[in-house]
């Protein structure tokens, strides 16, 4: 059985990838993005995902309105990194997993969802500024990618409730896979944003903040938002912000929050990254006070404390039955 | 949607300042212009269209107002007859210009007061919600 | 408000194109089947809806497996004629109708259908057999066509019960459009049938008939079979007749059977027509005692039977009176 | 769905005779061949592949094995390389070759002798559900 251990939220600003690209990351603009981002590198490389569900959309690459899917699910053993009208970035190609985006793709389909299948697509910015901002500039990306593009540029998009609902069917199809696999997921674009218009350059932070939150605490808030609340508040663009939703769905109830940047702003675009992990089982108060030390410190660490062996012990119990609430 | 839904969904999307929201109407409109800037992702198609913009214009159905619009680059113009910026940025891309340089066209002022805006923190969404806010 | 006046269930067998577009249709092979279409002809041009939901499937024509929408629908203007390996055929091209659409399109996606939207699509014989067995050899479509296509090659296809659902949701559409419209709406493919393999030219006549008997009457039983159970039953190609649910949706629950045509076999396909319109509404005993000659007469035909004002009204009277069990 | 209602259903498709379901498993063995088939519809690839089959072959990534069921027209062999039906058939198109013609071949009779089935009411269901029912 495959298993989904991590859940990102990530901004995908073309720029961030050519500040990267033109080594650009350590200039006065970009430092305070860059520098914030080796934690979460970390993260990720210690949890050594297998695979990449990777939600992200497609911004007039390698679809038109010639055909718009709403959901294209890529299946590929390789995507192409595409010409956005500068040439390709000069990074990987973007290596898949055919069967596990196979067995998703059957399972989803069964389950009521009409996925496009893709077993050639282009993938763009939306796929390839947040495998730079988590694996930097390797010879050969680090993990898989199951990329799955989502219309959010014709009006209408999924609904985030659509897309919650399809992260959970996903979730579904993962664990029912035939495998051993560590699977993380990314939604991807946002955070507020618009491009267009006489508004254009509109953030908003407060909105941006409280999506992070109630992504980790109470997300029904964000699931059961309209496009138009969307649009009004996070910008014409920040309606990507429903991708996130997909991430969402494939989580548990609660998470753990093990990383976040927020950033204003980077190009026209309040820069935000989030990264979660599935909350542990609940525990009984009798149950915590039992724990050997080691036991209790990988605990505390997953609820998101940072506690350590070195610590007085009595100090990390004490932090637990706060944090759920038994003190 | 009933027909009231949709009428009031329309008015709500029209009533955010300075925002296209790219809807079926506005799709139906801008779809030769959004696919003629598409159409420059190909190397080939951006030689072509770098050696004679209005001839390589030509080869796509836009109106004599679409067609103006892009050869005056006239960012907000070409959002009103039907472009989406995802697709009409492609012509900035061709120009070596950045969405700053774009965005301050849009919205009257320069690249580097765009560029200072979004560094002291961006537009602020306060007054950018509702026309109505306007009038307050 | 646009309303859906008629349902209809159509095989696409391109050698019936074929045989109408290279005057085959009187020589012995054909004439069972086209010497019984002209009922069907009349029938649809004298409800003379404005435009036709036509679902199909395309055959390696406008998709390949590079890109597989599991429902894409056609938002354009004109659609043009697929080379299927043959050169385009030598018909009119199939005229859209982007307003109703695109409202469509929108009130689905909103509904969580998701949709592939097509802008730019050719059509195969999927779409054109239909509009040749309905309309002959026209100089143009005398109806606009929306054409909607699904994935039934490669596995899994939508479920039958899905494809239902979203009939409904078309309906639900269709009806809530502001504009005057009749709109008329075809399930094709089928009936059973199996090009490839050692199976090739299976037929299974007895599952054929009570589909259309179930499609009219029962439809609960073709709406929750599995594709093991079609492809099994029906062939391998078979597993088209999960479209003629999507129509089967659209409708009322009671439908009156207008026309239908079973014919084995047109080329390696069993081929079927079935025409319905709507039940209408319940009438109680007395209502129709009440009825004047001309209404009941009216009320008869659109109960499916045939009656005419020059019958003796006594007989027109208990023919209804028995249809509908209360004598 | 779980591992063991996957290995059900393809175990319940594996025991419907003659029949090549068109699942992922078999979707992936036969890309590039399908491909291959597809590019069929466009009238200067037919006359390219008319002019030299084994040549224009090359430039897609099939296998060997598939090349030679393609350039030896074995119906049968390509369906069990992942080739589907729809997509082989371009190929009997090229040929000038009826489905009745491609459906002989695949089950071992002639093209005359198919189309006399197919006359009398196509092949039977009956001992054609299962492969089990041969074994009654
Ligand atoms: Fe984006
Ligand atoms: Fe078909």
């Amino acid at each position: 059985m495959a298993k989904i251990i991590a859940g990102i939220g990530c901004s995908h600003v073309p720029a961030v990838g050519a500040a990267s690209d033109h080594g650009k990351t350590e200039d006065g603009y970009w430092t305070p993005l860059f520098a914030a981002l080796p934690a979460a590198r970390k993260w990720i490389k210690d949890l050594a995902p297998d695979v990449l569900i990777l939600v992200y959309n497609d911004h007039a690459s390698a679809f038109s309105l010639e055909l718009i899917p709403t959901f294209a699910i890529g299946v590929a053993q390789w995507f192409e990194n595409a010409d956005e009208g500068y040439g390709r970035r000069q990074i990987p190609n973007v290596e898949g997993h055919p069967e596990l985006a196979w067995h998703i793709t059957e399972s989803c389909i069964l389950d009521g969802f009409d996925l496009t299948i893709a077993n050639k697509m282009d993938v763009d910015h939306g796929c390839s500024v947040p495998l730079t901002v988590f694996f930097g500039e390797p010879a050969a990306w680090p993990v898989k990618v199951i990329p799955i593009c989502v219309n959010v540029i014709q009006y209408p998009p999924p609904t985030a409730r659509r897309c919650y609902d399809l992260g959970k069917a996903i979730r579904k199809a993962v664990e029912e896979y035939d495998g051993e696999l560590k699977v993380a997921i990314a939604g991807t674009g946002g955070m507020s944003h618009q491009l267009q218009g006489e508004r254009s350059g509109v953030i908003n932070t407060e909105f941006d903040v409280n999506y992070l939150d109630n992504l980790r605490d109470n997300n029904d808030v964000n699931r059961d938002r309209s496009h138009l609340e969307y649009i009004r508040e996070a910008g014409s663009e920040g309606i990507e912000l429903v991708m996130w939703q997909i991430m969402r769905g494939a989580m548990n109830e609660k998470v753990v929050e093990k990383f976040r940047k927020y950033h204003v702003a980077s190009s026209n675009t309040a820069f935000g990254v989030i990264c979660f992990e599935n909350a542990p089982e609940e525990k009984s108060a009798a149950e915590i006070k039992a724990m050997k030390e080691p036991v209790l410190v990988e605990y505390a660490n997953a609820l998101g404390i940072t506690a350590h062996v070195n610590d007085l012990k009595k100090d990390t119990l004490e932090k637990v039955l706060s944090k759920l609430g038994y003190s | 949607m009933t027909k009231e839904e949709k009428a009031e969904l329309r008015k709500a999307f029209a009533d955010i300042p300075g925002t296209y929201v790219f809807t079926p109407e506005h799709s139906r409109k801008g779809y030769a212009l959004n696919i003629f800037c598409m159409s420059l992702n190909k190397a080939e198609n951006r030689a072509e269209f770098g050696k004679d913009e209005s001839a390589y214009l030509d080869k796509f159905d836009l109106t004599a107002e679409q067609k103006e619009a892009v050869l005056k680059r006239q960012w907000l113009k070409m959002l009103e007859l039907g472009g989406n910026i995802y697709y009409t940025f492609k012509i900035a891309i061709f120009d070596r210009k950045s969405m700053q340089h774009v965005g301050g066209k849009m919205s009257g002022i320069t690249e580097d007061e765009f560029k200072e805006m979004m560094l002291s923190g961006g537009r602020s969404i306060i007054g950018n919600r509702s026309k109505k806010e306007y009038e307050v």
